[in-house]
């Protein structure tokens, strides 16, 4: 079976088929059921699976992730819905000290199966707080786990695995990227679906690699599209899929390949992703870097209105700026 | 071992307002009836009246003028305060000069009353910038979109009043904090309310209970009344009619007075609805029916200002159809003033990162700058 | 424009309870006298009267051993329980099996009578791991040190025992959280109440005011009776002498069986004293004076326990002295236990971290064994 | 004047000079007040300068950091303890949405003098959440600066520094250093003293630089020392000083005589300053490095138990190792 679905219908797809296959699945965030999340992710659900199971909860962060956890003490597994990125702030110590670390300091005896789905990232005109990439705060904290998706396939399947693993897991949703579709294939079983903490070369090359996740993969393989085209260059396109752990492999085996690397995210560039990327591949590949590792990021201001967003954010000029910067070092 | 036994002794439901109820104060009937309660009244004059109403119909037309832009797209977003007129121009027009105000993102109508260019939220919501408008001028912070946040900022605020020694006499400052039904679940609400009753802070918390957090109606935040709470930290709280114009100003004023004397906190719940979306963004009709509107349209706190007058002869059809055309009128400029506003620079963004500056930001910055401008000299990709 | 005016007729400073005052539930006088109270009462044997004194014997004795354990170096830290024994007996024998506990990190009293290994904390407190008991065994979480987290993990955690069905019926489950005067200003306990009373979840916040957080007096964190903070999101708050035990176990019993049956939560606050320091590290002469000290020793829930026990010819000394040995037995087996505890080796620092394991965690794993074996070839350096 | 001063009386000291130089000087937080903190750094302050402004808090950090910015609104300039680095994240949202973005959304109007004190990292074998080094998630968040002190000169000077500062400032004080003694010179005035944000050589060396800030300044001044005696080799020790901004000028100067650096801190290695130093140094040095930059730092687990953390936190030894490799690489 193969359906074509928004990533916003896949991720709802999915959840639902988390929901049926698993009695003690719950949702739990501000607005989730009646409204079906700001951005209808979990349209339906508590239509179908009762207010017992889809719940909407008091507006308050840390309630949400600590009743969630007392929760999944219980034998309940939930899925909490922070409605935006910069919302998650004030759930921070619930998230870092207690859901991060609960199963290491019982030394194995409780298990946290909690996934945090959060819209993350700007380009879609918001206001303030509306457009944040906080991703490098949770790969960081040892004890969680953090995936992001791409496309409507990773976003039907990774739902799911997130939600039958028992790491807490940050699950990171380019909301840009809800109403952009693809082809889902529904007709696997879990465990055929891609790994969920495996990166995955989605278009390969010679010249140089990108490395790209959630709403950055799109403007990597344009990019690769655009330097085809216009520059006659081949370049390698890996998006990450999981944020923490970091699965290099394939990024290692493609730079001692190509000798470049960019890789692109929109947070902040001073301790974003890149630079842990930057300081793993230099380490890893040496002798075969033929340039420095090129970041293209967000820059280290706060989050800029949204008029002037899109010089803000990495697109596809800045990411072939970068690749040339690569191959003049 | 045996059990123990009780007589509890405290009711576990108290049964919730209905808003028909009179478990508030309330000085004008939703017919424009002057009622009298036995501790609060208003003593306006004819011209204060008519100010109140003129308030009112210029926000609520600013107000419409506003989302009708944002259905134009000339706003990325609007936050509308329609059905709320009365508890926000009530409560405003109750400060003094000096007190000083930390409001949501919905409180365009208090920020009328204190005088601010009805520009400047249309800023924010355009996304030019982050409603940057100076909380001194007219003392009225910023807008705060983190739900709760604001209101440890004004106690804080208002602790720092108290050490000014600006408390204890008629010539105290307070201090007022706004926030929805849905804030009163966040954790810093309930320290904000900690803090007050500790420091014995000069602050009014005021409520403005609409009914919903967007699709949540507050039955999800509460179970009892939300003014309440209040009791739980040792001050006062108090129900007012938020559609109510001259009871919000009287219940205001009178816990603005007693925090500005050193009696410290009070919460009110001004007891509203919001008759429109949460915002533009919203669809109201997934999570409430057509009835409660309806319902809530008797209620309208600017008809109900308007037969108040026209009962009392304060005002007649001329008045009203001068407020009508002055209301317009300013629609229209804030409109022009919309359509003729620029965008920022791009390199504007690495302003005002940090007071001090940052070398490295300095960096960013002339990277930007020089790639803007590598698109200049070889023409656009 | 005119001012309004109210009477505002709530009192702003309700009078603080003073220790020796009766706003609270008693049934044992500190001389051990037993009164009536009109709503609790007990109604235990004679067996189970010694019983609860056994109980408070050994906590103390081990307590003591525990402290000592420090000052010798063995342990890293302690946090004493000394004083605040009727409160955790008295409420934990009022559980029931299926009953479940969120503590702090003072709840040993509790973990005793749940019927843990007394070693387990002190594993905690050496530094040797981090309280890792398996909280399901005896239903009893492990000890949270973060203030007021785990009240909301137990509201979820009784949100659960609803959605399991397991409220409502004398079958009912229940959950208690433990936590102090000063948790209770934190943003997570407020928000536990709210949810608590949103959802009516059958969960007993029991908090033991023992005058301080650290060196703070309770009116650093709230101007009125701890226990009225549960008046604001509607639901019982009570306060109980904490140095009763008797009292501590009527009220917590009442408070658990009105969350089995459905009735939702209940607020309890244990007025108690903290004997000793905050914990070792601490030093309260800074912040108290011995005559409050002295005042409290007057109501120590030991001796008004044993007054009792002899008053009422429910025991003497021989039982008294019986209890003293073998409250000596544990507290020496404590220590040989203690002293016979083993380092832990340095590369478990990498297990559980998750449960389905890391490649990168693997990699570090495998870089400190490399490390450590680069000694054992090489010498050390 | 000089005097010989533990860094935690030069905080002390320093403290209370700041609070004689300016009356809108506060401090605020949890037990600071009678009791002088739990580390009794501002011991005495209360007692001489009063209640309403060296102010015993309710235990709520959330509290703490928004209340201080509202003062701040009101002029004045609150210096906050958090009592334990562990018990930061409850005030998260405070920080980095409201503390971190006020003078950038109110395009300057809004200046928030805050300063943030923050006992932290490892060593001294305490129990949970009392050893962490938060520093990476403040870093990564624009519009906060972050300092941290490794000598009692500096923590005198730095704090006043910090208190002065008009920016919002985390001063990270590496507790397990608070009983080390040192020369302080009280005789400057603040300009004199050497600068906030500026990183500083403590050690001249020809063969590799260590990079350190904190706790971990006395580790790699120890390596340098040991490894000039039984090596014979000429390691260069800086101390970073300014976590955010970083001031790296004096490493990529030091590097490119060097050839090779080692970057040393507790936090987990992941998204910790290792990564975003070794990411910039290999960009500007990337044909003077004979290895890659190496880093020792806690790692990628939850902090462990006190028992083991000696083998968690960098030390002499591991930092000699990495030396090694970047020799042998
Ligand atoms: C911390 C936080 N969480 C979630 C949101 C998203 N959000 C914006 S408005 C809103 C509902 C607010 O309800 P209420 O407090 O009643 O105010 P109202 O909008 O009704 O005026 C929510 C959930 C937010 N802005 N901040
Ligand atoms: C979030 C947080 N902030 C600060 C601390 C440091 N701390 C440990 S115990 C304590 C006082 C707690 O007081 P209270 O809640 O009354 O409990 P008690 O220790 O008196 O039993 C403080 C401030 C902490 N553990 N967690
Ligand atoms: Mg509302
Ligand atoms: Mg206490």
């Amino acid at each position: 079976m193969a359906d074509t679905l928004t990533l916003g219908k896949a991720l709802n797809s999915g959840l639902r088929r988390a929901m049926e296959e698993n009695p003690k699945v719950l949702i739990m965030g501000e607005d989730v059921g009646k409204l079906g999340g700001v951005f209808r992710i979990t349209d339906g659900l508590q239509k179908d699976f009762g207010e017992e199971r889809v719940i909407d909860t008091p507006l308050a962060e840390s309630g949400i992730i600590g009743t969630a956890i007392g929760l999944a003490l219980r034998g309940y597994r939930p899925i909490c819905e922070i409605q935006f990125d910069g919302f998650v702030y004030p759930a921070f110590d619930q998230i870092v000290s207690q859901l991060a670390k609960m199963h290491y300091r019982s030394q194995g005896k409780v298990t946290l199966p909690v996934v945090i789905r959060i819209p993350y990232a700007g380009g879609i005109g918001a206001v303030e707080h509306h457009s944040e990439s906080p991703e490098a705060y949770f790969c960081h904290t040892p004890g969680l786990k953090v995936v992001s998706c791409a496309s409507p396939q990773d976003a039907y399947w990774m739902i799911q695995q997130a939600v039958a693993s028992d790491d807490p897991i940050i699950f990171l949703e380019p909301k840009r990227r809800y109403y952009e579709k693809g082809v889902v294939d529904t007709s696997l079983s879990l465990d055929q679906a891609y790994p969920l903490h495996a990166s995955r070369v989605l278009r390969e090359g010679s010249d140089a690699t990108l490395v790209a996740y959630g709403p950055t993969v799109r403007v990597a393989l344009d990019a690769a599209e655009a330097a085809a085209e216009d520059d006659n260059r081949s370049l390698e396109v890996i998006d990450l899929r999981s944020l923490s752990p970091l699965d290099l492999d394939p990024v290692y085996e493609s730079v001692r390949r190509t000798g470049r690397l960019v890789v692109i995210h929109e947070a902040p560039r001073t301790l974003g992703l890149g630079a842990e990327i930057a300081a793993r591949v230099t380490e890893q590949c040496f002798y075969s870097l033929e340039a420095p590792v090129q970041r293209v990021t967000g820059y280290d201001t706060p989050y800029p209105p949204a008029r002037i967003e899109d010089e803000y954010l990495p697109d596809l000029d800045r990411v072939l700026d970068a690749v040339d910067r690569t191959f003049t070092f | 071992m045996s059990k123990g036994n009780s007589k509890r002794g405290v009711t576990r439901r108290p049964s919730k307002n209905s808003s028909g109820d009179l478990e508030f104060v309330q000085l004008l009937t939703p017919q424009g009836e002057p009622i009298k309660h036995p501790d609060y009244s208003v003593n306006f004059t004819d011209e204060e009246y008519r100010a109140l109403y003129r308030d009112m119909v210029i926000v609520r037309r600013l107000d419409a003028e506003s989302l009708s832009l944002q259905r134009q797209g000339e706003l990325a977003l609007w936050a509308s305060l329609l059905g709320q007129e009365a508890a926000q121009v009530g409560s405003a027009r109750a400060l003094r000069e000096k007190d000083m105000v930390f409001p949501t993102y919905r409180e365009h109508g208090v920020l009328w009353c204190r005088g601010l260019d009805p520009i400047l939220p249309l800023k924010l919501f355009r996304c030019v910038n982050q409603g940057s408008w100076d909380p001194e001028s007219h003392r009225f912070h910023m807008y705060t979109i983190v739900i709760g946040a604001h209101a440890l900022h004004a106690v804080g605020y208002a602790m720092g009043v108290t050490k000014d020694g600006k408390v204890g006499s008629d010539d105290g400052e307070a201090v007022i904090v706004y926030f929805g039904d849905g804030a009163s679940s966040q954790g810093d609400v309930a320290e904000a309310m900690s803090w007050a009753a500790v420091f014995n802070a000069p602050v009014v918390f005021f409520c403005q209970n609409n009914q919903y957090a967007i699709s949540e109606p507050v039955e999800r935040q509460a179970r009892i009344p939300i003014y309440q709470r209040a009791r739980g930290f040792g001050f006062p709280g108090i129900r007012v009619d938020g559609n109510d114009v001259l009871a919000s100003y009287a219940v205001t004023r009178a816990a603005l007075d007693a925090a500005r004397h050193g009696q410290g906190p009070t919460l009110i719940e001004a007891y509203t609805y919001r008759m429109g979306a949460h915002t533009s963004s919203d669809d109201p009709t997934r999570y409430r029916v057509d009835a409660e509107v309806e319902a809530w349209k008797a209620k309208d706190p600017i008809s109900r200002m308007r037969a108040f007058l026209t009962q009392q002869q304060i005002a007649g059809p001329d008045f009203f159809e001068a407020i009508d055309e002055e209301a317009d009128k300013h629609a229209i400029e804030l409109r022009e003033r919309v359509l003729a506003m620029p965008d920022p620079e791009p390199v504007s963004m690495f302003d005002h990162v940090y007071p001090g500056g940052s070398p490295l930001l300095d960096d960013e910055r002339a990277e930007l700058v020089r790639y803007l401008e590598s698109f200049e000299s070889e023409g656009v990709r």
